[in-house]
């Protein structure tokens, strides 16, 4: 029995090493295996959650399909994996996902250390505060004392304690591990204050019974653009992630919608908008793509506007207003280089 | 099994079907395999934390940790370091664990002896708690209890008011004893009691021995306990101050404050575990066969007597080692605190500080190890007891 | 003295019934809720205690609950909202199993519950085959069933997996995986063997001691970088392999009970037969072993069953983490009670269910081991 | 041994246990039935029956270990009723020995015999101890004292039993079938020491098969079936001239062995 010992711990070992994931060549392996694999959060209303057909959607989510779009010109083709805050680039950097999109700041110490590489900001956010309105404060400044409820994340808990201590206020922090848990502990009157992300705080509002009775304070503690990430060291597949998201805001810029867009094609004579379809210029080659990869986004996807206005604007739940968000033009700071 | 050799040593079996031979290749085998499947693992962890730009090592400890935690019982703010953090976030699971454990205890008993009850109903109720509380996950429970209790109490302005006591959904607010110069006399004389309590307690005993008179050992030690200190107190001039809960701004500063996550956690443990030590308790007093009783009655022992010198003695010996790996558990299911935010290991190491600093394989290690230390104590403590009483038996 | 009315002679004494107040609703009542003075108090508060804890329930949960409907609408009667349990009970059940695969896990549970049957109903001859059926054979089928991707079934990622059907697998999988390890593991800290002793009870112990959450936070966060570049397992599978590992060592001491409860003569007789150790455990000391320590078996299930509750910290599915995806759903705000209730009642009945089930079985080891 | 101050005091006159028309019900089954029996100071009274008579339930029902539900016990002039102080002193003047033994597992045989005269009586523990050893050494065990008794024999163990009720200095003791869970050879040795005790006086109710014994020390025989008396008699005259032809059918059932 020490031989069948032997093997047996042999085969063990041999099964360890059986699904390997192709470490330089993303591309090339979600091509061959026909799908994108894309890390997203765990439910996060707007960005990534459920319905109740179990599809997921969401601002991060399309982000995922636009990719799907530009690769295989059918956007269904993701498929999902919920990650946890702690997970996430871990499951990034084993290969386990191709891509990932699930509301990360981008930081330097995450672009430059962990062997990741941004590839955009689809949305530009940043910590806030969200009060009951019966409390009467109008301002951040006025919360010395008080106890706040946080989500736990990954860097809410620091910027919370930096604002303080920059202020020279003091605070009590309640850290729940969920969403849900957070709001039931802000409804239940635990704390005064609740502190997220403000596309989360206004995600987070709606869950209250009286969504009305809460009131998210102007001040924005925290930078956090959020966006795409992959792994280091494969340009191929950054540009493919980059650019889709790029897409997406150009055409927002140019006017073109899923609803119009084969309609443009058919007629447009704008020398962006050929670009933009394909229909002139360098079309999908530098990207390794098809030419039509553009038009599969918008007209699958949408253009960026779009996607906000479906997920977390005004046209959700969630009634976030563009803000930052909006394009360069309009007030803005969404902004894509031009596709030329 | 020692075989004293003869005048010849039987001849010894060919290499390979000596089984004790055969017995050490084994092990030397299971051995090197188990060495080697670590060295792969560490060969592993290693190339993949340099590849992937993960710092190791412990220097994080001593980096400033830079956010805060609700509660602890050592001195803590946002400048100390993630080494502090360590230490805030064990003594919080310790201290719930010890509430959990002392609560469960009282529970478990009561309920325990009640299904012994030969009142039907209390006898019905108590299995009905062991029945509900028992097949329910932790987890939703110690939300249900969280969110069930929050609501009912009210806001900082409108505490509910005891004296110097608030009670509030912040928590319960108590004033904290400041003690001056004096004091240390007050703590003397308390020694003192104590001491004299137990020299009192061993005269009762020999008396009792000697005599059979018995003595009010319990209401003399309490009398000596609590006078002496406040004559003591008085004396020196009653040194001591009260630093009180005050409602200012949105929140009562000052005094001792008791978070009401503490709260749900440790009555959440405490109902979960009780339905198991009830269930034990049961057992082990229904071990104790029913002629035992009817023996002490016979004597004449009355009930009472019987249970505390008959019963519960040989009902321990069933109790006691399961009751162990109960108050283990225990200690282990507090790491569900994150779930409702109180500040236990696993909350404010292994997961704010572990977000923070992405040193997954230290900060899981250094948890895992905490609770390992426990567990083998209580273990430890466990044989030892075990053998300790199977000496009386035999 | 006021008996003796009739005289009898010796042994024709006929049987008279008892005094009203010992039999009967009167004789009941107070033996065994009025006993007396202390007896009857206790028996007051109890009824007041039952009848303030469950009244409200009852109104909240069926008297006043809306049951039928589509959308939030429906709820009015300010009682409990079941109308979100129901349009939602699918994703509970199979989380995002597709609709029209769902036949296989129902084939599946079906094949299981059989197969459960044959191990648990006395009648059914063949237990062993039956154990080695649920241990090798059903994981097989269960695998290529429930994933699919070959044999012409569409492949379902573990992904889609989740709701009670997770739960099921989770808790089924950890206990049939741990259970050849754990059994090695009893018998090597059993073994005279020092090394392998040591290893055993370091295992055990190791694994014993640390709580579940961070064995979970170890397998989804560390297990990756165990392995070598570019390798990486399911994220099931990761969670698997954590609750395997931790469960193997649960499932040993259960087992070494067994064995420790079997008695020496059984060893030396099997010893006396000339059987070899293998031969000795496999045909002799084991059978009779596991008969005994499926009580402690069923527990440990039971244990697991409820601690998978805890997935939900790592990402996965399960029927409590599906059912909190579900409350931040927005058409469906303000109903996690009702799911939350809807969750406790299924663990409950399953919990329930397996523990009457274990003392059933030990109430009749415990006759059957009496002389 | 000198009683000490906390006997009650023995009422003069009275018989030592009255039955009076006892009755008692287990749910609807009548186990015993107008039971009248009256034991004088000093008589020793062997009961037998078939199994399921009711024997040991009406010795139980002598200190209240079975609750009878009509009719009257009096022990010692005492009235058992639900009186919790009544029961208290009867079970202190009255001992008792089970058929499986009741030796406290976790106590040594000295503690054992020690432990009621102890808490109950409140005897100095030098002197209970004394007394204690003065009993086992009657039951011929001194030697034993410190063990447990899971480390001695049945026989022995039967022996402590009796010690340890005579500790507590009972004007009454009770045996109820003390032989029965003993192997053969041990009968003889738990017999003897119950001979002994009989010689000195003691009032004894004893449940038990062994005829030998009966005939030796019983001054009365008591034959139970179907949970009432059926017959009284001297022993002589029991085994010899049975009355009843139950007594008789039961006699040559238990003699054919």
């Amino acid at each position: 029995m020490k031989i069948k010992n032997l093997i047996a711990s042999g085969a063990l070992l041999a099964v360890g090493t059986l699904p390997v994931a192709h470490a330089g060549a993303t591309l090339d392996a979600v091509k061959s295996k026909g799908f994108v694999q894309c890390g997203v959060s765990t439910g996060l209303p707007g960005f990534s959650a459920t319905n109740d057909k179990g599809e997921w959607t969401g601002l991060d989510v399309d982000v995922c399909r636009a990719v799907a779009a530009a690769v295989f010109g059918d956007a269904s083709k993701v498929k999902y994996t919920p990650l946890t805050a702690k997970e996430r680039f871990t499951a990034l950097q084993s290969g386990e996902i191709d891509m990932l999109s699930r509301n990360t700041t981008w930081t330097l110490t995450r672009d430059t250390n962990l062997g990741l590489n941004f590839a955009g900001v689809n949305y530009y956010d940043g910590q806030g505060f969200m009060v009951h309105k019966s409390l009467g404060v109008k301002s951040a400044k006025e919360l010395d004392g008080a106890a706040i409820c946080i989500q736990a994340g990954t860097t809410t808990e620091l910027n919370l304690a930096d604002y303080f201590r920059s202020n020279g206020m003091k605070y009590e922090a309640i850290t729940y591990d969920t969403s849900d848990e957070t709001v039931k502990g802000f409804e239940a009157g635990r704390c005064d204050v609740l502190t997220s992300d403000q596309s989360q705080l206004y995600a987070l509002r709606i869950k209250l019974k009286d969504p009305k009775g809460a009131m998210v304070l102007p001040e924005v503690i925290s930078k956090e653009p959020l966006g795409p990430v992959v792994r280091n060291g494969d340009e191929d597949w950054l540009k493919v992630v980059r650019w889709s998201l790029f897409a997406m805001v150009n055409a927002e810029e140019m006017g073109v919608t899923s609803k119009n867009v084969d309609e443009v094609k058919k007629t447009t004579k704008d020398p962006g908008k050929q670009r933009l379809l394909g229909l002139s210029g360098i079309g999908g080659k530098g990207l390794k793509v098809g030419d039509d990869w553009a038009y599969s986004i918008i007209k699958q996807v949408g253009n960026y506007g779009e996607a906000f206005e479906r997920n977390v604007g005004m046209d959700s739940p969630l009634k976030i207003a563009r803000g930052l968000n909006a394009l360069w033009s309009k007030g803005g700071i969404q902004y894509a280089p031009p596709i030329r | 099994m020692s075989h004293k050799s003869n005048d010849e040593a039987p001849a010894a079996p060919s290499f390979w079907r000596d089984p004790r031979k055969r017995q050490w290749i084994f092990q030397i085998l299971v051995l090197a395999l188990v060495g080697l499947l670590f060295a792969y693992i560490f060969h592993n962890t290693l190339y993949n934390l340099e590849k992937r730009g993960i710092s190791t090592g412990f220097d994080f400890l001593n980096h400033e940790a830079g956010f805060n935690i609700l509660m602890s019982l050592i001195p803590y703010d946002e400048t100390y370091t993630y080494g502090r953090t360590f230490l805030v976030g064990l003594l919080n699971t310790l201290l719930v664990s010890a509430i959990g454990i002392v609560f469960a205890t009282l529970i478990g008993f009561l309920v325990g002896v009640a299904r012994l009850s030969s009142n039907w109903i209390i006898s019905r109720l108590a299995n009905l708690y062991i029945e509900v509380f028992r097949n329910l996950p932790l987890l939703l429970q110690i939300l249900f209890w969280y969110f069930a209790i929050l609501p009912l109490l009210p806001h900082p302005r409108q505490s509910i008011q005891i004296g110097e006591l608030f009670l509030n959904k912040r928590g319960l607010y108590l004033p904290k004893p400041i003690f001056e110069p004096g004091f240390g006399w007050v703590l003397a004389a308390l020694g003192l009691a104590i001491v004299a309590s137990i020299l009192i307690a061993r005269w009762a005993h020999r008396r009792q021995e000697a005599t059979g008179q018995p003595f009010p050992v319990f209401w003399t030690s309490l009398g000596l306990i609590v006078l002496l200190p406040w004559l003591a107190y008085g004396l020196a001039g009653f040194p001591l101050n009260w630093d009180l809960p005050e409602l200012r701004g949105f929140n009562f500063r000052g005094g001792i404050g008791v978070i009401p996550e503490l709260f749900a956690l440790a009555l959440a443990l405490s109902i979960y575990t009780a339905a198991y030590i009830a269930e034990i308790v049961r057992s082990g007093i229904q071990s104790v066969s029913h002629g035992q009783t009817e023996a002490a009655y016979a004597l004449g022992l009355k009930p009472g007597q019987t249970l505390r010198l008959v019963i519960i003695p040989q009902a321990m010996r069933v109790i006691i080692p399961q009751l162990t790996s109960q108050y283990l558990n225990l200690t282990k299911n507090s790491s569900l605190a994150p779930a409702i935010g109180y500040p236990d290991l696993v909350a404010v190491f292994a997961g704010t500080t572990l977000n923070q600093t992405g040193q997954a394989v230290e900060i899981i290690g250094m948890t895992m190890g905490v609770y390992l230390v426990i567990s083998l104590t209580i273990s430890a403590f466990m044989n030892w007891y075990n053998k300790r009483m199977a000496l009386v038996e035999r | 003295m006021a008996e003796t009315a009739t005289v009898y002679e010796p042994g024709t004494h006929p049987d008279l019934p008892p005094p009203a107040t010992e039999v009967g609703v009167i004789g009941w009542l107070r033996q065994n809720l009025f006993s007396n003075w202390w007896n009857s108090l206790l028996t007051v508060v109890g009824l007041y205690l039952a009848w303030a804890a469950f009244a409200p329930l009852i109104q909240w949960a069926i008297l006043d609950a809306d049951w039928v409907g589509d959308t939030r609408d429906a709820c009015s009667s300010g009682g409990a909202c079941w109308v979100f349990v129901n349009v939602r009970i699918n994703q509970f059940m199979y989380g995002f199993y597709p609709l029209e695969e769902q036949w296989r896990v129902n084939l599946t549970g079906i094949i299981f519950a059989l197969s459960l049957a044959w191990l648990m109903v006395p009648r059914i001859p063949g237990k062993r085959y039956g154990a080695l059926f649920v241990l090798i054979v059903f994981p097989i089928i269960a695998y290529y069933l429930l994933g699919g991707g070959s044999f012409g079934l569409p492949e379902v990622e573990t992904t889609r997996w989740g709701g009670l059907m997770l739960t099921l697998i989770l808790a089924t999988a950890g206990i049939v995986a741990a259970f050849p390890l754990g059994i090695l593991l009893a018998l090597g800290r059993r073994s005279q063997m020092p090394i392998v002793r040591a290893l055993s009870i370091a295992y055990i112990e190791l694994w014993r001691g640390v709580p579940l959450i961070t064995v979970l936070f170890m397998s989804s966060v560390m297990l990756p970088l165990f392995l070598p570049e570019g390798v990486y397992f399911d994220k099931l599978l990761r969670a698997l392999i954590g609750i395997f590992m931790f469960q193997a060592a649960y499932i040993a001491e259960v087992v070494r009970g067994g064995l420790q409860a079997i008695p020496k003569g059984q060893y030396e007789a099997a010893d006396a037969l000339g059987l070899s150790y293998w031969k000795k455990m496999r045909l002799v000391i084991l059978p009779q072993a596991l008969k005994l320590v499926i009580p402690g078996i069923v527990n440990t299930f039971n244990e697991l069953f409820k601690d998978t509750t805890l997935v939900l910290i790592i990402g996965l599915m399960d029927l409590l983490a599906i059912i909190k995806t579900s409350l931040e759903d927005p058409n469906w705000l303000g109903y996690s009670i009702e799911g939350y209730v809807f969750a406790g009642v299924v663990f409950w009945i399953f919990c329930f269910g397996m523990s009457r089930y274990s003392m059933a079985i030990e109430r009749k080891l415990h006759t059957g081991h009496k002389r | 041994m000198s009683d000490s101050k906390k006997t009650h005091p023995v009422p003069e006159g009275l018989p030592a246990v009255q039955m009076q028309g006892v009755h008692k019900w287990y749910g609807e089954f009548h186990v015993l039935k107008n039971i009248n029996l009256d034991v004088d100071r000093g008589e020793r009274i062997v009961i037998c029956g078939p199994s399921g008579s009711g024997k040991s339930t009406m010795i139980r029902c002598i200190n209240r270990l079975e609750e009878h539900q009509k009719g009257h016990i009096i022990v010692d002039g005492t009235e058992l009723t639900s009186d919790v102080k009544n029961i208290e002193i009867i079970r202190r003047e009255v001992g008792m020995v089970f058929q499986h033994f009741n030796l406290f597992p976790h106590l040594t045989v000295l503690e054992n015999c020690t432990l009621a005269p102890i808490w109950v009586r409140k005897m100095p523990k030098a002197e209970a101890e004394e007394t204690a050893m003065h009993f086992l050494e009657k039951v011929r065990i001194p030697e034993q004292a410190q063990k447990y008794p899971g480390q001695l024999s049945g026989g022995q163990q039967q022996r402590v039993a009796i010690a340890r009720s005579l500790c507590m200095s009972p004007r009454i003791m009770l045996f109820d079938e003390p032989t029965s869970a003993l192997d053969p050879e041990m009968i003889k040795e738990v017999l003897d020491t119950m001979i002994e005790l009989a010689e000195t006086g003691m009032t004894m109710l004893c449940v038990t098969h062994e005829m030998g014994f009966a005939k030796t020390v019983a001054n009365r025989v008591v034959f139970m079936d179907g949970g009432e008396i059926i017959e009284t008699n001297d022993p002589h005259q029991f085994f010899d001239n049975p009355q009843h032809e139950r007594t008789q059918l039961f006699l040559s059932q238990i003699l054919q062995h």
